[in-house]
């Protein structure tokens, strides 16, 4: 089932879409927020990768997809699972090994995938996603449903001979995939300087004749715009697009990170480009919203993720009997 | 009576009839019919949606082949050669092995890869090895290992209507020849993980897979015109694997020899080793078990070398001598 | 006392400055000093052009350090975490391990492929793999499995040295925690493809890698406080592999159990069985063989299950105590 | 040791390089004819991949490097092992199985590698020569001792992720290498039309920030002449260059193609578009060499191709004896 509230269509062309485009980037920050808590609180196991300053993306291309249209994710997937309507207490609950969890504890944080939305799964693989989507674009065209797929990977990946040989066989066979890219400037401690000999990565993308587009990841707007587009052409068999959504991680990769390659100046600049904020900006230009009605959806975040992990909290730990049975598919 | 190349075209043919879900796509799988010919014809028949030439990009095929069945399409990839599953490993052995698994149930991979393997051809190291070694210790994934061409059609059937990703993997020695027995007619599926007595015999087994079934066949004969009566037993499906009859028959024999044409480092004959050396047929055994696999060298070139480095009729007959002449 | 992440940065840090063609590359083991710190301030030591930082990109530079080692450099390549190895798969066992035999002996190939390996850290399937097996079938590749720091060292030493491939698995839960002894300084190294006796016993061989080799240790403290002597083999090189001492003690104890953390189908363990079920000391066997090993599933996310899929101190415990009190 | 008559330099330049030039290229092919023919009589094992049509690029690019410069080769890789110099005795016996031959009857055909001449190794990997080319470019820079690296590959191999994350490594180092991509318009069956979006495979430099040159690959000055700029640029860390040589195969792929995939019309054009014939057209336009000087070239080409194949036809065969302590090298 779809999530009652999803929403289709430019985040500033209602009040509706306003609220739902800034709901969403404030569920993503508060989850994020949650999940670095329940770590320092010791509730959680492994590592994390959290999509803190990098909200509008996942948002704004979501925004541009139906609920049949699917997506690949990354490491860095909790956003893009929230933005296509996952649910909030079956991802915590995932993460902290909850039989409810989306992978009954077995996958944790890296391996979420939400079928009823189209998400068709987080992956600890850097690019490991691309060539599955590029899949998933072919049995949408062989099947002639016009799904349309969307595959989200960081700057990093880029550089992986997976996301080369699918960005090539998308571009030959006019696949409906849109090969969305978050620079976020670094592959881990790799800045895009050290890892590639382009300006903007998104002409990556002319090696293969596929059409690139830079934007600024940080606006919610820019980015839905540029998706919008980019979905329409793969919808109508104009084959893939590579779209570039400019922005910034916050925080360390992952647990481990000391930071040491980069400095606290740039991280403090990139701050002041908060997505957030600067959709509000956008939101009172035009007026949209009060004030009040933004704090009430702020709000609305907030209370949905303390449920979520209050929920989750009390569920059942996952059962280690059954593992080997569930290896294979046992249903012909 | 079908060679294996056109068992395997025939099951193929009839998955596809019957399911349009099924796709068969690999590189020049279309218009040339295969390197080895195996597609010959489908692509005239089934036309380019359903016979896809892909283009030289390993993994990005068989992800691109995960994904698909990830949304409903039951893919058959074939890799030209196994041994260029090596540039698809990832997908194969961290995507679609795991997906199912991973994701809690929430997703299954019907696909199957299929690939030649083997020596023979006079094509070297990187063109002749035995690959099932870099699959069956990686669970998710069923690897199905035919005989024959009988076997290989019945097998491929079940393999394409498994919902979980088989490796199959066919020896290229075997494409041109017939087998010992014709190959059933229609869709006559032979259920994977059974593993099959190919011949039974009292005095010792032989457990064998590929192209060394044949062989071992060779050496039963042989050996039973001298008197000694010999069991062979072929899994078929490598992973999982089916011992039972391979327990049953070293009760009764209390000897195994074990065949592939792999490195001797390493293989599923080491599994199957392990399995009697750690049951309860471990009584039964009155001689050491032994084992008859190719050298722990690359494949060579030149054909007095490469007939070197794999087992031989004559290795197997020598082995087999051995045992059952010094443990009586 | 050193730990590995330590010990291995001191090999690491010896070999290059001992040798100018030495060099260390892979994914953020410059300024980072690697995902587990193991090449930490390595980078301000002896600057990028000798600890390069790469895109991510493991066929691409596990390929260039085929290529650097083809022309006179010696390099080490880290990856990750070794289920990336998948990526570079063709580089390692098309190309590396290959190279040297294919080409009649023209060129060598003396690299390290560094990688942690295992389980444990929560990590989930696509990185806590054990993928020993993946290589050690590869014939061309010599296969190292440290049990502590004081081996790693030496054997690392060693490897560097190798004029061969040699792939080199950390496993991530040693690399923060001591040895049982304190690691030599300079540079001793230890020869690689020879074993290692841990410890003595007249009443079970357990044979273990890795980090299965403190636990066998702790089972045969804990056995040895029941008047239960239990000799501890650590083969160290898995590929290829030192019987000698196995042999001679299995000779002596009549009974043997193998350890591994890898799923149970396949694995160094079932080489070490069939070459004792083959062996001469097959006579000597009291009892059957033992194999103490993953569940044969993909590594799961939350820790009781992560912990239920591999081998833990009371399994080993229980198969040995069963093995000796079952077969007197 | 380097074969007395390496020549370095522009094909037009001397009379001496213009021998040398059509020297070589008549060397491939009667190499090539010579193999076919072995074939045929049986007294040859496994496949062939034969480079007849294309002789015009292993040579115009071998023209520009030094004997220290290094290249890595393909499964078609008798041209570029001749070009850059190898015996050709010990190349006909390798295909015979021979000790003497060049991997002692070890790898055939596609794995002949020639240390002396600076030939890493043909390879039964498409793309797989690739990222070595570049990791022995890498050791060129570190090693500072100016050699480039040229990789030899075919249009399908630029669709292999390798060749993906080496070019981008080469461009980001800026490393000393040139790729040739010998565009023959087919890998095995599959067209180019049909496997890559792009008019110019050159183009697929474009992605990493690498120049890329198309040029006539059928015109051994055309090749020389960019090669050569190629190699001066990657020599003074300029970085890489694509180079693509569109040529044509006018055999089979390997023995047993059927050629159903391309018309019998196609081939007979290409055969119009001949290296050997267009080069010879140059040399009379020039007045560099006599026709008497172009057929005594010829002769001595189809010499010491005979002298080559009767040497190792009486060669001994190779022994296996030994073959497992050939697998490791035994040296420190
Ligand atoms: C194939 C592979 N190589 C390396 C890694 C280790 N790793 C995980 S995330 C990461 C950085 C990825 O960078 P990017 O694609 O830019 O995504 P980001 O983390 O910035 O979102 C690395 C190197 C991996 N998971 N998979
Ligand atoms: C990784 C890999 N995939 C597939 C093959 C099988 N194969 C050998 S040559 C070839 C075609 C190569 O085409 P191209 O690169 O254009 O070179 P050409 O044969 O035209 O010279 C194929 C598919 C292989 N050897 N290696
Ligand atoms: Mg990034
Ligand atoms: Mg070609």
């Amino acid at each position: 089932m779809a999530p009652k509230d999803l929403m289709i269509g430019h985040p500033l062309s209602s009040k509706a879409h306003a609220k739902h485009a800034l709901l969403y980037m404030w569920k993503i920050r508060k989850f994020e927020d949650a999940v670095e808590d329940l770590f320092g609180r010791g509730m959680m196991h492994g590592t994390m990768h959290l999509s803190v300053g990098q909200e509008a993306s996942p948002t704004g291309v979501c925004m541009a997809l139906k609920i049949t249209d699917q997506i690949t994710s990354t490491h860095r997937g909790h956003g893009h699972c929230i933005a296509k309507g996952a649910d909030l207490t079956r991802m915590i609950a995932e993460l902290l090994g909850k039989e409810i969890g989306y992978c009954g504890g077995r996958g944790g944080s890296m391996h979420i995938a939400d079928v009823e939305t189209g998400n068709l799964g987080a992956n600890g693989i850097v690019a490991g996603g691309i060539p599955i989507a590029t899949g998933a674009a072919l049995a949408s065209k062989l099947q002639k449903n016009e799904n349309v797929v969307v595959s989200f990977f960081g700057d990093g990946a880029l550089n992986e001979g997976a996301f080369h040989e699918a960005a090539n066989m998308a571009a030959i066979w006019k696949l409906p995939v849109v090969f969305v890219c978050e620079n976020n400037k670094y592959g881990m401690s790799n800045s895009t300087e050290k890892a590639f000999a382009l300006e903007n990565l998104a002409d990556r993308g002319l090696g293969y004749g596929i059409p690139g587009v830079t934007v600024d990841g940080n606006d919610v707007v820019a980015v839905y715009e540029a998706a919008e587009q980019a979905v329409q052409r793969a919808r109508n068999s104009g084959g893939p697009t590579l779209i570039e959504c400019v922005t910034y991680r916050w925080k360390g990769h992952s647990r481990s990170d000391k930071n040491l390659y980069r400095t606290k100046e740039e991280i403090d600049e990139w701050k002041t480009k908060e997505p957030i904020a600067k959709f509000m900006s956008l939101i009172h230009e035009k007026n949209l919203l009060t004030q009040e009605e933004m704090d009430a959806v702020q709000q609305q975040a907030t209370d949905e993720i303390i449920a979520a992990v209050n929920e989750s909290v009390k569920a059942k730990a996952a059962d280690p009997a059954g593992l080997e049975a569930a290896v294979f598919n046992a249903v012909m | 009576m079908l060679t294996m190349a056109e068992a395997v075209r025939e099951a193929m043919t009839i998955a596809m009839e019957e399911r349009p879900e099924v796709f068969l796509m690999g590189e020049d799988v279309g218009v040339y019919g295969g390197a080895f010919g195996v597609s010959a014809g489908m692509y005239e028949k089934f036309g380019a949606d359903r016979v896809i030439d892909t283009p030289i990009s390993e993994l990005g095929y068989i992800g691109a082949a995960v994904g698909a069945a990830l949304s409903g399409m039951r893919p058959i990839a074939e890799i030209q050669f196994s041994d260029f599953s090596a540039q698809a490993m990832d997908q194969i052995a961290n995507q679609a092995a795991k997906i199912h698994f991973m994701l809690g149930g929430a997703l299954h991979v019907p696909m199957v890869i299929r690939a030649p393997q083997g020596s023979g051809t006079g094509a070297a190291a990187q063109h002749s090895q035995i690959v099932e070694n870099w699959f069956t210790n990686v669970p998710g994934l069923k690897v199905v290992v035919p005989s024959n061409p009988a076997d290989a059609k019945g097998l491929l059937l079940s393999a394409i209507d498994d919902p979980n990703p088989v490796v199959f993997l066919e020896h290229k020695l075997l494409y041109k020849t017939p087998g010992w027995e014709p190959v059933p007619e229609g869709n006559a599926r032979i259920p994977l993980g059974v593993s099959r007595v190919v011949r039974t015999g009292k005095d010792l087994t032989i457990v064998a897979t590929g192209i060394m079934v044949k062989k071992s066949l060779e050496v039963a004969d042989k050996l039973s015109a001298e008197g000694i009566e010999v069991t062979v037993i072929d899994p078929r499906t490598i992973s999982p694997l089916d011992m039972s009859t391979t327990f049953e028959s070293v009760d009764l024999t209390g000897r195994l020899l074990v065949v592939q044409e792999g490195p001797s480092h390493g293989g599923f004959i080491n599994e199957v080793i392990a399995q009697v050396a750690g049951s309860h047929v471990f009584g039964s055994l009155k001689a050491p078990i032994k084992k008859v696999a190719g050298l722990n060298i690359p494949i060579p070139y030149a054909p007095q070398l490469e007939k070197a480095a794999v087992p031989q009729v004559e290795d197997i007959y020598a082995a087999a001598n051995e045992i059952v002449k010094t443990w009586r």
